[in-house]
């Protein structure tokens, strides 16, 4: 395992300075065919470049460097991300990192914090979450997976699903059901398990790109030590939400739309419509929408940039650059003829495979929490609609 | 256009006995075959033969069943719901160009033939890609399906129909994967040998591009019923997701797109069965296509949205028909050049617009 | 008054040659003035019209003989309508023919039908329709006008609304509140009044175009006698709603949106943009749209034509029809530029008002059931969805 | 493009100060100058005046306010959502043309000029439709808003501006009605005495599209503040309607195409004021008009929707945001003609799509 050393000082460096320092990071050290990847990366085909991540201080931008990470202001943490995306990095397992990380610095022992934090930073835990079950998916709340403090220990039964690369993680975090009775956002509970914990199957789902990219994880009288809880009994739900803060700005990048116009245009010119005044019609909208999707998202970042939090109205962020994202490869699958119908990218250019990107599409409006969520929180949190 | 109530039975006994191989609600054989070659059954190809369906558009005195656009509808929208993956409608464009040179063996199922149009993407031209010259067939036809299981190809040059049996000497098959889990073949003719069959490929064309879209709005029927199911069975914040309004009210216009395809579809068959030929006849077979490639797109899609996570899983059964419409939307033409078609003929409008 | 000449024998022309006798009906006696109006005609401006049909004996299609209607089958009905649409013939005052006069051959007294239809065909009574009111519009179960026997009168109280034309109105037909509890569907009763009752106030409402198409009609004690109830008491409800069958196929002919469609080509034409490709796509989508819409409402007029009744999917229709004839005039609106903003025709062609057709298509998705309503019918009743 | 807190607070008291005026959710003055001429207040213009709403583009060394573009928009916006029907923004445009030229009077509201550039239907070409040769002016202009009640009018030519006061020999207005109940007029100039001044309206024209799409903006939001207020309050079914989820996923879209709206518009003012001149200024400016064109004709459009029955009267407020916005959309370019303008920009692509 690399030891993470120590990162440079980033709050030394201009806004401006530190896109220009991780543009030249990325362009020196990202590895050249891990660029823009097809499907979501296992942990065999990421770990060189997590490593490096790590080696360099790179991994986690949004810890303090207290803890190894990057301790970046609003601001430059809204940098790292846009480079990264607009570079075409591969996306890492780092549910670590982005999600557990965060939630243990605020809300874990000492003990949880000095324990896990380093393992996280050097590779050896890779982490997957387990929050949705079959029953429990946009109605999150209403999971079954049940823990029971039996002396010592926490007994868990049920069943998780989505759970995101579950094969090739070594332990997962996860929402369980510690208390019944009540509302049902209470009486949940966060607790941590060892995936090689007797009792624990994994069966990996094939995604519409028959992909194995999810799994189901089964919980048949698992047992974890009683330390394995973090933050109080009863109370993870609220934990859980909360992590959902400033990262959701992040469902509504423009980048994912871009690079996806990016390539409507390489496949117009490609298949020879660009110039047809029908596309260049339709393009233009796509590409104002994208323009003015910046523009709103700048709205918000800028938000955090003055240190103001989120409220639920980032919700239009998600909706709009998810739907975006499908509208501009609805328009790849309608110029490209028989080409829509085919397994493999034309003339085997990964730049021109309007079928593939248009199936990961159907994804952005359902993970996440669906578009239909999304309008449900927007009618009642923000326009206050009755229910 | 009515239709009188003895086709319409007729029509009703044919969609009965397609049930036999494609029982709606039944997946199994599509799901089965994906990826697996040929990518369909010979035993039911030649079920389909006893049925009388591979002659279904040939003259019976050629041996065929002799019926109408009408009837082909029908039945290939039942294997559209199915997505049934035997490779009718090529066989019955083949075969109703042979017309009496078919013969009882391909009309029974015994020989497979398939017709070998297209060379361009995004074009109806059926004289393109190869030529004929000298005994000697040259050039290439592309996007031909489940090619590996069939027998022979009858390809469409400018100087007529040429005949190919699929081993021959210099042709060269190549497949390409669909998103369907079938195959497409680009077929290289290097001098092959063939005999010259007289024959205009740009009807049967347009009747194969109304198969299509009969087969899409099966696709779209198929897909449909699923997701209404899962919305009455799918609970979600304590009640079932139907429940929802903003739900029901996207499914009630998928329900809509439906019954406006199948309108689309069977007035064409109707107008073809009518006797109109040319622009009249290209106009509502454009006219139909461009509305179930479309609407096929829209509600395969909408149907994983519906279905949520499930959805986008591969074993949910509604990714399947999300799959082939991508294959089908631009199978002999998809909508964008239909619609343009469909402007280029004389008048258009007219059909429509006809105030005094 | 005119009195109605026996109508010719409809039942011995084939249907084309129906279709011929219209049009040479229409074109030998239409006021060619009242040919597409651009709004709905008064009583004084509409009479000629009305008795000319009346004494032509053309004046009831779905009216048996005997009563002095046509005596039409579906088949020539459906004919009658569309030639009559096709014309741009002007719409009648006309709720007394195509809803009292049916309801009062199935369900009225014979003192009621020998006394009533006689006076609607000859353009004595001019009726209107007391249904909707300000807080039962899509809920129209919910109405609460009353009415309560006093010995050999009703006493009916509340307040009417949407009601078309009552200005002109000297008779009106009225669903009433007779008795409470229960569903509300039930102990709803239909009563017939005079306009000139004492108690009835009529305030007209002028309409987004500033017409005063509808009003408000106001009951303050109005007596009417006990025999203006029409069917049983308490069973208006049902009564009413069967009325609506065969005639909701109307709410769904293409005519309006293939007239409004031709306007569209028309305007196009004179702003110069017929030729422009972009402009050319859109109206190739219009007229698919619209040609599929004629061959759906083909598919409803062949089960009338064999004499089946309608189902609720008749609903398909209206929301096809209108959003439709909307999205016509939305384009109109996209190519007029500064016109669209202009109240007057361009250049006082009648034909080009892009902003008055795109006004009266608001109401298209409102009246007659709005698409939401609509939409809720078919959820229900034709998928089969819960509630 | 972030703004700075000082201006941030600045703008905040431009919308507080508007308010005088402009007071949200009060529709009583833009009902009353309705279909009444001169169709607004020459009280409220001398309040305006007073305000230095006026001048609020002309340098401070040239006696006008000196603010910027966010100012500005932030208040038309205000204007947009009471519908105020004074003719702020082709005034604005003329006394910014007129520059040190303008004077107390016309800054102060004493005297009403007004930007007369158009000649043709959709075009923003400020050069066409008069001409100024030996001293006169002749030719015609067209789509000038509330003409009765104003005194001059600033001419644009090939060959520079030309201010002519509305009483001129040869000059004759020609009125129009518009669907706000407001008037446009058609100036016809029959060879009138004029002075050539100097200026290109080009850039202006530009800033009062941007205005007008800000206006737009307000038209937007007061026609959604109407209706999200209407669905809390209005029952049927047992129930308010805006429980509905259809209704709130649809009002959802509306308050997100408002949200683009308004990111649209501040981000192309923020751009202008960064100093942002030629085809970036222009693409802009343009990606805002298109947006907040078709983002008020759908608001309002649904507006009345989901207001049923009672939307579709002219006492309704309702109606009165859509009539506004089918006079506004349009003017200074609609959506159509601006998609084509930063299509035809060079790269305007580039703006969004930059990979690496």
């Amino acid at each position: 395992m690399t030891i993470p050393t120590q990162p440079p000082d980033f709050d030394a460096l201009g806004d401006e300075a530190f896109r220009a320092a991780v543009r030249t990071f990325l362009a020196g050290h990202h590895p050249r065919h891990l660029r823009n990847p097809a499907k979501r990366l296992h942990w065999d085909e990421a770990r060189d470049w997590y490593l490096i991540l790590a080696s360099h201080g790179w991994l986690a931008p949004s810890w303090p460097r207290r803890y190894g990470g990057m301790g970046l202001s609003a601001s430059k943490q809204l940098i790292y991300v846009d480079e990264f995306e607009r570079f075409g990095a591969a996306r890492l397992p780092d549910h670590g990192i982005i999600l557990l990380g965060p939630l243990l610095i605020r809300h874990g022992s000492e003990e949880q914090k000095s324990h896990f934090l380093p393992k996280i930073l050097s590779g050896e835990h890779i982490w997957c979450q387990g929050y949705s079950e079959p029953n429990a998916g946009s109605d999150l709340a209403s999971l079954r997976t049940e823990a029971v403090l039996d002396g010592e220990e926490w007994v868990i039964n049920g069943q998780k699903t989505w759970t995101t690369l579950a094969q090739d993680a070594n332990w997962i975090f996860l929402l369980v059901r510690t208390a019944k009775g009540g509302k049902k956002q209470e009486g949940i509970s966060f607790l941590l398990a060892p995936m090689d914990s007797p009792g624990i199957t994994v069966r990996p789902i094939l995604n519409i790109h028959r992909h194995d990219e999810f799994c189901e994880v089964f919980f048949d009288n698992v047992r974890v030590p009683k330390g394995n809880l973090v933050g109080e009994i009863n109370r993870g739900w609220s934990m859980a939400k909360a992590l959902l803060g400033f990262e959701r700005i992040f469902l509504g990048s423009p980048r994912q739309s871009a690079h996806a116009l990016a390539r409507l245009k390489h496949l117009a010119r490609h298949l020879g419509v660009w110039d047809d005044p029908v596309f260049c019609d339709r393009y233009t909208q796509l590409a104002l929408d994208l323009a003015d999707h910046n523009a709103l998202f700048e709205t918000f970042a800028d938000r955090l940039r003055r240190g103001e939090s989120l409220g639920p109205d980032v919700s239009l962020l998600k909706i709009h650059q998810s739907e975006l994202f499908q509208r501009i490869t609805d328009t790849m699958m309608e110029i490209a003829a028989e080409h829509a119908g085919l397994l493999d990218p034309i003339d085997g250019d990964r730049d021109l495979d309007p079928a593939g990107l248009f199936l990961t599409a159907r994804a952005a409006t359902i993970y996440g929490g669906s578009s239909e969520v999304q309008r449900n929180i927007l009618a009642k949190s923000v326009l206050g609609l009755p229910s | 256009m009515s239709i009188d109530a003895d086709r319409l039975e007729n029509i009703r006994m044919i969609r009965d006995s397609a049930q036999a191989i494609a029982k709606r609600g039944d997946l199994r054989r599509a799901r089965d075959w994906r990826d697996r070659s040929p990518g369909f059954d010979r035993a039911v190809w030649r079920s389909m033969g006893d049925l009388g369906w591979i002659g279904l558009r040939v003259e019976e005195a050629d041996g065929g069943s002799g019926l109408g656009m009408l009837e082909f509808c029908a039945l290939v929208e039942e294997l559209g719901a199915t997505l049934t993956p035997e490779p009718l409608i090529a066989a019955v464009a083949a075969v109703r160009l042979l017309g009496r040179n078919a013969g009882s063996d391909r009309l029974s199922g015994g020989r497979i033939v398939l017709l070998a149009w297209q060379e361009r993407t995004g074009s109806l031209d059926p004289t393109g890609g190869a030529s004929f010259a000298g005994g000697r067939l040259s050039g290439c036809k592309r996007f031909i399906p489940s090619a590996d299981g069939v027998d022979e190809f009858l390809v469409t040059t400018e100087s007529g129909l040429v005949l190919v049996p699929r081993d021959a000497a210099g042709l060269t098959v190549e497949r390409s994967l669909g998103q369907d889990g079938g195959h497409l073949a680009t077929l290289h003719f290097d001098g092959v040998q063939g005999e010259l069959l007289p024959g205009d490929a740009g009807r049967v064309l347009d009747e194969a591009a109304l198969a299509t879209a009969a087969y899409l709005l099966g696709v779209i029927e198929g897909a449909l019923a699923l997701t209404v199911d899962y919305l009455k069975t799918r609970r979600q914040f304590d009640a079932p997701i139907g429940s929802f309004q903003a739900l029901q009210h996207r499914v009630v216009d998928l329900t809509l797109q439906a019954a406006l395809t199948r309108a689309s579809v069977e007035s064409a068959a109707a107008c073809l069965d009518g006797g109109a030929v040319g622009a009249e006849a290209q106009a509502a077979v454009s006219r139909a296509k461009a509305r179930a490639s479309d609407a096929a797109m829209l509600v395969t899609r909408q149907a994983i949205q519906l279905h949520g996570g499930i959805g986008y899983t591969d074993e949910c059964d509604v990714g399947l028909y999300l799959r082939k419409a991508m294959v089908l939307a631009p199978a002999y033409g998809g909508a964008a050049l239909h619609r343009r078609r469909y402007a280029a003929l004389q008048s258009p409008m007219d059909e429509v617009v006809d105030e005094p």
